[in-house]
């Protein structure tokens, strides 16, 4: 049962993944991301994360998305020129991300931990859940939770500096 | 002492243009005179470290602040100061632009050289070697002047110049840096020890002796500067105002040649053996080529440089053949050569003044009207051609004597370097001094005030020339007590290479 | 509702922190107010004085804090203090800078405090989480505030290049924490410690994790080759901001290589210093080589970084106590001279119109001394001649290699000295040798049309009206510049202080 | 005060007569220097009179006295001593040296008169004096080779003392050179006798070297080798003499005290000093010898055919050393000194002489421009004929008891060295010939044009010109001055030439066979540890000596007498007849050019080499390799820094994955 | 079924992800890249969390998402800042600073 529910996940995140590269149009991309992004949350489920799962949905799929699609419908869709500008990337890239996915395998597959290779410990009940998380944030993360919150004010600083409209006057021709 | 010139040299940053050059001539003449001090109350009996100071600089490194003389140092310090004196008052008379930082600049080196020749712990001597250089590149790359180079190659340009000296005298010396910093923590297990009097006590293996001998050997050879690592001489020497060069070739040449004597023998004894040919011909070879390369040149400077290149190959030869004579010959050559190639660059300046160049092939007849510079002139070449009856000649006996008990081959080869010197020292006085005076070239008496500067340095070569026993005499023990590890000379090669003797 | 109970926090030990955090705020809310530009910057200096003092307070503390998410020693503070040191300089440097002014100084001044901020927790954590969050809180305001000077376009692109290339890093690293994570059974440095000592250290996921967290750091600290954002970066951003994270940036990502992988990856030190050795050679080889005949100061002093940071991380590499003192004081020494230069290279920009080409330098020496000595300096300190604090700082370095028995690292480093003595004396070359080109630098026009023809790198700076911003009579620079030269040439003549500084710092991690 | 005391004094009065002069030259009026140089000159020489009374207060056995003023130089088991050796042999040099240098002072006195650089010249003359006697006196191997080198330099300085003409400069560096190679000689015979017998100090040396040398031993023979090397470059003998003929360029007086009287004979006084060492080094003895027959040989025929009237007169002087060095070569050490005595008499006279006729000529110096000046210069053609008797060896006269005494103690030496005895005849024979060629050219014949200006009362005054080179000159510094002087008008002149007449005539009979032998009595002092010196051949070997060497240069003379007087022109016809010889021999045998070819040329070559191939392509190689490696990388670098964000991306992940890699393969 | 595949499968979208970076040249796919790779940690992160039975896997993952949430926002406040700057969005064409 598990088993159908991982692959089904698999395939869909896979695919999404693959989607969002393949893809020659942004929107799309996005969109194939979003697709991704919600069959890894059912694939997070199985992993008894039911909190982060929601979080991915309500949070990535949601809002950052959303944002997302705001700016590649604001840009428009710039489709990529077809001609490679760097000679070799575009054959050794992809040998990069075998070469990159092969050592990965190795050192998963070739681990001689005992935790992975089981389907993992019985965990006590509402683990992952929201209390549980919750507490762990409030307690032992306490550090990273404020500075998480910090991060998010300095970021949306950010984005008032860089995309507010109001020096848009001065504008530079394309710098040699 | 140590400190004084730099102090004079930041005084004169202080007061108006005007005197700066005094400023600093009055500390260049404070430290002379704290040198005569030191020699005249200098114990000639004992081979130790007098005067010594001794602070904690920076223990976590075990590096001391530790000073002091001994025989091999002293008259190289009161050269130093004696040379500086006289550059820095050449300077004063006839004020450079920007003179403060000139000044500066020149207080500065004086001070760095005289911490390389007392420093007693080897990052400290490190660190004032290194030092050294700083104010040497800004003098020659600010104050140099273009030189239209030799012919069929383009002009040589002060800043290019001065970078590939800098770099190239820094390869040898940051190697030294690691070698010394290896040296001490070797020597010291768990602690490093860097004070020189302590690693002499043979605390290094001879597997690592060799390649820290290499590291420093790198270093010296380079600053002297020696056969095939003299690339950075010719156009340095080229765009170089000629007062500092004066200095320059007069004593931080020197510097090479004594660290050999002060650190390599007495730290590295087993390495030295080893490699005691291969340095030997290191140095015939200098002699040689400075020799050739000296007849050949056109211009005065390059006489003079390569000449010191083959100056120091004697010197150098002089200390590896590891005997107390050829050593004493070499400390006293070293005095002599500098003591002699100051006023030599600073009589160059004035026969470019006179020629509106240092192309001796277009000088000739300046004698005529100028008997005063020539009579100097004359007593400077035939010391540089080490005439005997000069201390340079007693030097250069010194260093064949024990060249020639040693490796017999050596000194009869090194013997054909004396020839040459003759001729080349002549040419250039004759081509400058003699002749018919060609166009564009006048013949004037040299001022009063350069008179009595060059005099003063050529009546010290003539008093030296009477009495050459004054350094002898003080640099013997302490030549000794470093030579100390070499009392039984290496029979067995020394028969090998005794072809025509017994 | 589970029942839950708040972790102890020791406040004293969080106080620079805290201040950091409470000043990120009030100067986001003042720079809202129509205030003068040096009330901000005074309070912007005043809370990054009040950390500062409060870490020196806090100087000699030894203790977990807030659950062990961070350590309290004096590593941690010495990093956070460098910071905090860069941090200031940079707003002093930033004051009249165009990007500071566009991006309003409030929100431009909560940026860089939330980067020091960031640092700081770096630099103490010992928890892989708040390692994170550390990081990023480091990363992402650098990524703006390099865009920041939105009207120039290098900056733009700066700041993109810097957020795309750092995400990957910091997406490796993630990864490879994810990794180390799982290997190590939990997120606490010490907890890992055990667990690696204990199981068998040389697993296959440990040590991919590994890789990836050198990856991460690597490129953080710009190490070849992950090193190639830097001299774009370097180049493109606005140059306080480059002062700044040349500087602060380095400081706090070694402090927090070395906590990462001397505390929690101590056990498998045998596995990574042979490779993070190969790394510090290929750096120093690189960004020497890299710096020669580079025209754009900024680009030189970013190769120059590359390099610098592989001599630095020798001190990791021997991971012995020795070569930790060595690291924290080469990170104090480098961020003196640096900031020295980028002090001079603001002031020349401001004054000139060559921006940071090699060009604004020429016959500084005689037209204006007092720029002219810290920049010289600055660079010898950086070519490690001796005098200076970057000479002892080699000293320290390299006898720290020759202890760990990495002699030849030494020696690399050596070389690596030697060549980088090509560009940095080409540099004084061009402060001291040259005539005064002071004429024809008045006219705005020539001078950003010259820069840009035959000095690409140095359009950027070519294109600011030079001259104006009251042309360089900016005494607060000059100040700054001439402070860290002198203390740079103090440290080289009389180094125990700092040394005895860098020793404590070195000696709290009580490794080797 | 006794005879080292005397000795000090020797030197110190020359050395500051030269100093005086030097440091007052501007404040000297008109002659005072030249006043001042002849008086420190003339107390050197009352000095060596001192000298010479107190050492023969000492029995003969202990007439060697040293005395040491201060350590020269000692350290590193060297020990050097500021010390003279005051023996007979030091003091009869020192009193032929100073004696003839007093007489030239003086002469120079009037000759220099206008010369600008009068001053300069009296300080250079004293100061060669000073050096001679050093050499002489010196007490140690260092300082005699310091004397040694002295000498050269002040040598060099007056050969070039007209230092604006070329010739004269080249020539001046020419003889130091090949001094040099003389000094080097020496200096490594020091050496060599330092590691053999430990010292330096010459009466130790002479103590030491029987006791450790066996005859004929290897080391001994290099020292004797090294030290002629020494001899003969300082004494122009084969093949380092090329120097001698140049140094002319000089002025005259400069010829007769240098190049005729004093310096060259330095080489004889070595080899006779150093005659315990020869006598074991028997190889290195003959071989001097050998070196001496050549050089008189090959130098008499060359003076056959030079035209110039002072090298004619250098080549005789050669010659003459010639056999001074083959004679304290085969040992015939007294006759050798005794010759050198004499030589340094007529020879000094014959220059004087030349110098007077060549101010009447204004500095031309071809003798075929010459002749019939018998009426004009009564006075300076009389010392010249005399000196050319004395020469020639003419019976009776000086010359002709020393020379034919070395020649005598040849033929008594028996074993192949009648060799040396029939070679002396031949150059005998030669020498008279070309001796009265000089004589008969200038005095007879028809009177030129300078003669009769000179009979008409003034001086004739050509244009100032390089007689060598014929280039036109200013009477101004570095060129010689603008009036000559002749010793019909110059008192001093006079009287230096008469002294030397008298010495020229007479000296020879302090020492005539079988009547007194003064000067081998005195000089036994020095010698007494020779072996050779004592075996004396009989009076009446002598005086069938003396007569083959009458004959012989009455034969001589008579054939000048033929060609010059009767034929005239004959010459021009064997000239003709033999012009391969006779252009070999105006060629100077080709030494020149075979020196030139042989060390010169190579060398010149050698460095010019260096110079524009090996500086330029491998010590600068060094640098531009490196320079060019390090561009290179740079490039390479550069390119890589494409500013593609995804070549940078790229890079990142192959440095990633070679990471993981390194560590997957460590790892297990 | 073993923890194995999950990481298996993480690992190849971070592949997938770093390969996109690597071929893709609009900013903006670049951005949704990095977030691929980021999921692949997160997924990697939960992974090991349930093998070890600890929950800080999770909250570590929650903390990524906020900082993957941050740079997007950064990240496309610099794509609109170019965009207004009429730069074209195209990462190859951003090559001003190179050398």
């Amino acid at each position: 049962m598990k088993e159908v529910a991982f692959f089904a996940g698999a395939i869909g995140a896979l695919g999404g993944a693959i989607a969002v590269i393949a893809l020659r149009n942004p929107f799309y991309s996005v969109l194939a991301l979003i697709v991704h992004l919600i069959s890894l949350a059912g694939i997070f489920l199985l992993l008894q994360g039911e909190f982060i799962a929601a979080a991915q949905i309500v949070v990535y799929a949601g809002a950052v998305m959303v944002l997302y699609v705001f700016v590649a419908a604001y840009v428009g869709n710039v489709d990529e020129p077809l001609w490679e500008p760097i000679p070799g990337q575009r054959f050794i890239a992809p040998l990069l991300g075998v070469a990159l996915f092969a050592e990965l395998g190795i050192a998963i597959v070739g681990s001689g931990l005992k935790s992975i290779e089981s389907e993992g410990p019985t965990v006590k009940l509402g683990f992952g859940s929201p209390e549980a998380i919750g507490k762990l944030l409030l307690e032992r993360f306490l550090i990273a939770f404020e500075a998480a919150s910090l991060l998010l004010l300095v970021a949306a600083v950010g984005a008032v500096i860089l995309a507010s409209r109001k020096r848009s006057g001065a504008v530079e021709g394309p710098v040699g | 002492m140590l400190w004084l010139p730099l102090a004079a040299g930041l005084l004169a940053c202080l007061v108006p243009r005007r005197f700066a050059g005094w400023a600093a001539a009055l500390g260049a003449f404070l430290a002379l005179d704290l040198a005569i001090r030191l020699v005249t109350d200098f114990d000639s009996g004992s081979a130790g470290i007098q005067h010594a100071v001794d602070e904690s600089w920076i223990p976590e490194l075990g590096v001391r602040y530790q000073l002091g003389v001994d025989g091999i140092s002293l008259f190289l310090v009161l050269l130093t100061t004696v040379a500086w004196f006289a550059a820095i008052l050449w300077s004063a008379i006839r004020t450079p632009e920007r003179p403060k930082t000139y000044f500066f600049l020149l207080g500065l080196a004086e001070t760095a050289t005289l911490g390389a020749f007392l420093a007693q712990d080897l990052l400290l001597f490190v660190l004032f070697f290194d030092l050294m250089l700083i104010p040497f590149y800004f003098l020659f790359g600010s104050w140099g002047s273009e030189h239209p180079g030799r012919e069929g190659e383009g002009p040589v340009r002060p800043a290019p110049a001065t970078i590939k000296m800098i770099v190239y005298t820094l390869v040898g010396s940051l190697l030294m840096l690691v070698g010394a910093i290896a040296a001490g923590v070797i020597a010291g297990d768990g602690t490093p020890v860097f004070s020189m009097a302590e690693l002499r006590e043979g605390l290094l293996s001879e597997g690592s002796q060799h390649w820290i001998f290499w590291f420093f050997a790198a270093a010296f050879l380079v600053k002297m500067p020696a056969f095939l690592v003299h690339g950075w001489m010719p156009d340095a020497y080229r765009v170089a105002p000629l007062p500092v060069l004066a200095v320059f070739s007069a004593v931080l040449s020197k510097v090479g040649a004594y660290g050999f004597l002060r650190v390599v023998l007495p730290i590295f004894p087993e390495a030295t053996v080893d490699f005691q040919e291969i340095v030997l011909v290191i140095a015939l070879a200098s002699i040689l080529y400075g020799s050739v390369m000296a007849f050949t040149q056109t211009s005065a400077r390059l006489v003079a440089g390569y000449s010191s290149v083959a100056q120091l190959g004697f010197i150098t030869l002089g200390i590896f053949a590891l005997r107390p004579d050829g050593a004493d010959g070499a400390v006293i050559q070293m005095v002599n050569h500098g003591i002699v190639i100051v006023p030599l660059m600073l009589i160059i300046v004035l026969l470019a003044e006179r020629s509106g160049g240092d192309d001796v092939t277009k000088m000739g007849g300046i004698a005529m009207r100028a008997p005063v510079m020539a009579a100097l002139f004359l007593v400077v070449t035939m010391a540089l051609l080490a005439i005997p009856g000069s201390a340079n000649f007693v030097g250069e006996f010194y260093i064949l004597n024990g060249v020639f008990q040693e490796k017999i081959v050596f000194a009869l080869i090194a013997a054909l370097g004396v020839i040459m010197a003759s001729y080349y020292a002549l040419r250039l006085f004759q081509h400058a001094m003699h002749n018919r005076k060609p166009e564009g070239v006048e013949s004037r008496e040299l001022g009063w005030r350069e008179g009595a500067i060059i005099g003063g340095l050529v009546a010290c070569i003539v008093a030296l020339a009477f009495y050459p026993q004054v350094v002898l005499k003080r640099s013997d023990e302490s030549v000794n007590e470093q030579l100390s590890s070499f009392e039984q000379p290496s029979e067995p090669t020394a028969a090998v290479t005794e072809g025509p003797g017994k | 509702m589970t029942e839950f109970t708040a972790p102890h926090i020791d406040y004293a030990g969080l106080s620079p922190v805290i201040a950091l955090t409470t000043a990120l705020v009030v100067v986001l809310m003042a720079g809202l107010l129509p205030l003068h530009r040096f009330v901000i910057a005074g309070l912007t200096l005043a809370g990054l004085g009040a950390a500062a003092g409060l870490a020196i307070w806090q100087w000699g503390e030894r203790e977990d804090l807030v659950s062990g998410a961070l350590r309290l020693d004096e590593l941690g503070l010495a990093a956070a203090l460098i910071a905090i040191f860069a941090g200031a300089v940079g707003v002093i440097l930033s004051m009249r800078e165009d990007a500071a002014e566009k991006a309003g100084l409030g929100a431009f001044y909560a940026l860089l405090l939330g980067s020091v901020l960031g640092m700081t927790l770096l630099a103490q954590a010992q928890n892989l989480v708040a390692f994170f969050i550390g990081f990023e809180l480091l990363s992402i305001p650098l990524y703006i505030m390099c865009g920041s000077s939105i009207r120039k376009e290098a900056s733009l692109e700066s700041g993109l290049k810097y957020l795309i290339i750092g995400s990957l890093g910091s997406a490796t690293m993630l990864y490879g924490f994810a990794f180390i994570y799982g290997a190590g059974g939990s997120t606490d440095f010490t907890a890992i410690a055990d667990t690696l000592a204990a199981g068998d250290a040389d697993d296959t996921i440990i040590l991919i994790g590994t890789a990836m967290a050198a990856v991460g750091l690597s490129f953080k600290v710009s190490l070849a080759p992950f090193h190639q954002w830097t001299p774009d970066v370097y180049q493109g951003a606005p140059t306080p901001v480059t002062a700044f994270m040349a500087v602060a940036t380095k400081a706090a990502a070694f402090v927090a290589f070395a906590r990462l992988f001397e505390v929690a990856l101590g056990p498998v030190s045998a596995d990574w210093d042979v490779a993070l050795a190969a790394l510090a050679a290929i750096s120093i080889a690189v960004g020497n080589i890299g710096a020669l005949s580079q025209d754009s100061l900024k680009r030189l002093l970013g190769y120059s970084g590359i390099a610098q940071a592989g001599y630095m991380l020798a001190g990791i590499v021997v991971f012995s106590e020795t070569g930790l003192n060595a690291l924290v004081f080469y990170l104090a020494a480098y961020a003196l001279m640096n900031l020295a230069i980028f002090a001079v290279i603001v002031a020349r920009e401001r004054e000139t119109g060559f921006g940071d080409d090699i060009r604004a330098m020429e016959g500084l020496g005689s037209s204006r001394p007092l720029l002219a000595w810290p920049l010289t300096i600055g660079f010898l300190a950086l070519a490690g001649l001796p005098g200076t604090s970057g000479f002892i700082g080699k000293l320290f370095l390299i006898e720290a290699t020759v202890d760990g028995d990495y002699t030849w690292l030494g020696v690399a480093i050596v070389i690596g000295t030697m060549i980088s003595m090509a560009y940095y004396l080409r540099v004084l070359a061009a402060v001291w040798m040259r005539p005064d080109p002071a004429a024809e630098a008045q006219m705005p026009v020539i001078a950003g049309a010259s820069a840009e023809a035959d000095a690409p790198g140095a359009s950027a700076g070519g294109r600011d009206e030079p001259g104006t911003k009251g042309a360089g009579r900016c005494l607060l620079i000059v100040g700054a510049a001439i402070l860290c030269a002198a203390a740079t040439v103090a440290f080289g003549v009389y180094p125990d202080p700092l040394v005895d500084w860098a020793s404590a710092a070195g000696e709290s991690l009580a490794v080797g | 005060m006794d005879a080292t005391t005397y000795g000090w004094l020797i030197l110190a009065f020359p050395l500051a007569g030269s100093m005086v002069i030097a440091l007052g030259w501007r404040a000297l009026p008109g002659r005072a220097a030249g006043w001042i140089g002849t008086g420190a000159i003339g107390l050197a020489f009352l000095c060596a009179i001192g000298a010479l009374v107190q050492i023969l207060d000492h029995p003969v056995e202990d007439r060697q006295l040293t005395n040491s003023l201060y350590d020269y130089a000692s350290a590193g088991g060297l020990d050097i001593q500021m010390n003279v050796l005051v023996d007979p042999l030091s003091v009869f040099m020192c009193l032929v040296v100073t004696g003839v240098s007093t007489l030239i002072h003086l002469y120079s006195i009037s000759y220099m008169t206008s010369d600008d650089g009068f001053r300069r010249f009296f300080s250079y003359l004293n100061f060669f004096v000073f050096s001679m006697l050093l050499l002489l006196l010196a007490g140690n191997l260092i300082l005699l080779i310091v004397g040694w080198a002295f000498v050269g330099f002040a040598s060099y300085a007056l050969i070039s003392f007209w230092f604006r003409r070329g010739t004269a400069t080249g020539a001046g560096m020419k003889a130091f050179v090949i001094n040099v190679v003389g000094d080097v000689g020496l200096v490594i015979a020091a050496l060599f006798i330092f590691r053999e017998l430990g010292t330096f100090d010459l009466l130790q040396i002479f103590e030491r070297a029987p006791e450790e040398f066996t005859t004929n031993e290897g080391v001994a023979v290099a020292i004797g080798c090294l030290l002629l090397v020494g001899a003969a470059a300082k004494s122009a003998q084969v093949p380092l003499h090329t120097w001698l003929p140049d140094a002319m360029e000089g002025p005259t007086p400069v010829s007769a005290l240098i190049h005729a009287a004093t310096m060259v004979t330095a080489g004889v006084y070595l080899i006779g000093r150093f005659h315990p060492v020869f006598e074991i080094a028997l190889t290195a003895a003959d071989i001097a010898a050998f070196i001496g027959l050549a050089t008189l040989l090959i130098a008499a025929t060359i003076a056959l055919v030079v035209t110039d009237l002072k090298r004619i007169i250098a080549y005789s002087t050669m010659s003459q050393i010639g056999y001074m060095v083959m004679g304290v070569g085969i040992g015939a050490y007294s006759a050798a000194f005794f010759h050198l005595m004499t030589h340094a008499f007529f020879k000094a006279l014959l220059f004087m002489a030349a110098g007077s006729i060549i101010g009447a000529m204004a500095n031309r110096q071809n003798i075929d421009l010459m002749g019939g000046f018998r009426r004009a210069m009564p006075f300076t053609v009389a010392t010249l004929l005399i000196g050319c008797l004395a020469l020639a060896a003419f019976p009776g006269t000086s010359g002709f008891f020393s020379k034919d005494e070395i020649l005598a103690f040849a033929e008594h030496r028996g074993g192949f060295y009648w060799v040396f005895a029939i070679g002396g005849y031949i150059g005998a024979l030669l020498t008279a010939f070309y001796a009265f060629r000089i004589g008969f050219r200038v005095a007879y014949g028809d009177p030129v044009p300078e003669a009769r200006e000179v009979e008409a009362g003034h001086i004739s005054h050509a244009e100032p010109e390089n007689p060598a080179t014929g280039e036109r000159e200013d009477t101004d510094i570095g060129f010689p001055g603008p009036e000559h002087h002749i010793a019909e008008r110059e008192w001093p002149m006079k009287i230096a030439m008469s002294v030397l007449a008298f010495g020229a005539l007479f000296a020879g009979l302090v020492q005539v066979p079988g009547v007194d032998a003064v000067i081998e009595h005195f000089l036994e002092g020095s010698f007494e540890d020779s072996t050779l010196y004592n075996d004396l051949p009989s009076n009446a070997a002598e005086w069938r000596g003396l007569g083959v060497g009458s004959i012989i240069s009455l034969l001589g003379i008579g054939f000048a007498a033929v060609l010059y007087l009767q034929r005239p022109g004959t010459t021009k016809r064997l000239a003709e007849r033999f012009a391969g010889i006779h252009k070999f021999l105006e060629n100077k045998w080709y030494f020149d050019e075979a020196i030139d070819f042989l060390i010169v040329r190579p060398a010149l070559g050698f460095g010019r080499w260096a110079n524009s191939v090996f500086e330029r392509y491998v010590v600068n190689g060094l640098v531009v390799g490196t320079v060019g490696a390090a561009k290179g990388a740079n490039a390479a670098v550069r390119v890589a820094q494409s500013g593609y964000l995804r070549g940078y991306a790229l890079l990142l992940v192959l440095g990633f994955c070679g990471l993981a890699l390194y560590f997957l393969i460590a790892g297990s | 079924m073993d923890i194995t595949w999950y990481l298996v499968l993480s690992a190849l979208i971070f592949a997938v992800g770093v390969a996109g970076v690597l071929l893709r040249r609009s900013p903006l796919v670049i951005l949704l890249c990095l977030e691929l790779m980021l999921n692949a940690g997160n997924l990697a992160l939960l992974a090991f969390a349930r093998s070890l039975g600890n929950e800080e896997g999770q909250v570590f993952a929650l903390i990524v998402m906020v900082v993957a949430a941050c740079e997007v926002v950064v990240g496309l406040g610099l794509i609109v800042a170019a965009y207004r700057r009429r730069i074209p969005l195209n990462v190859d064409e951003l090559r001003s600073l190179r050398g």
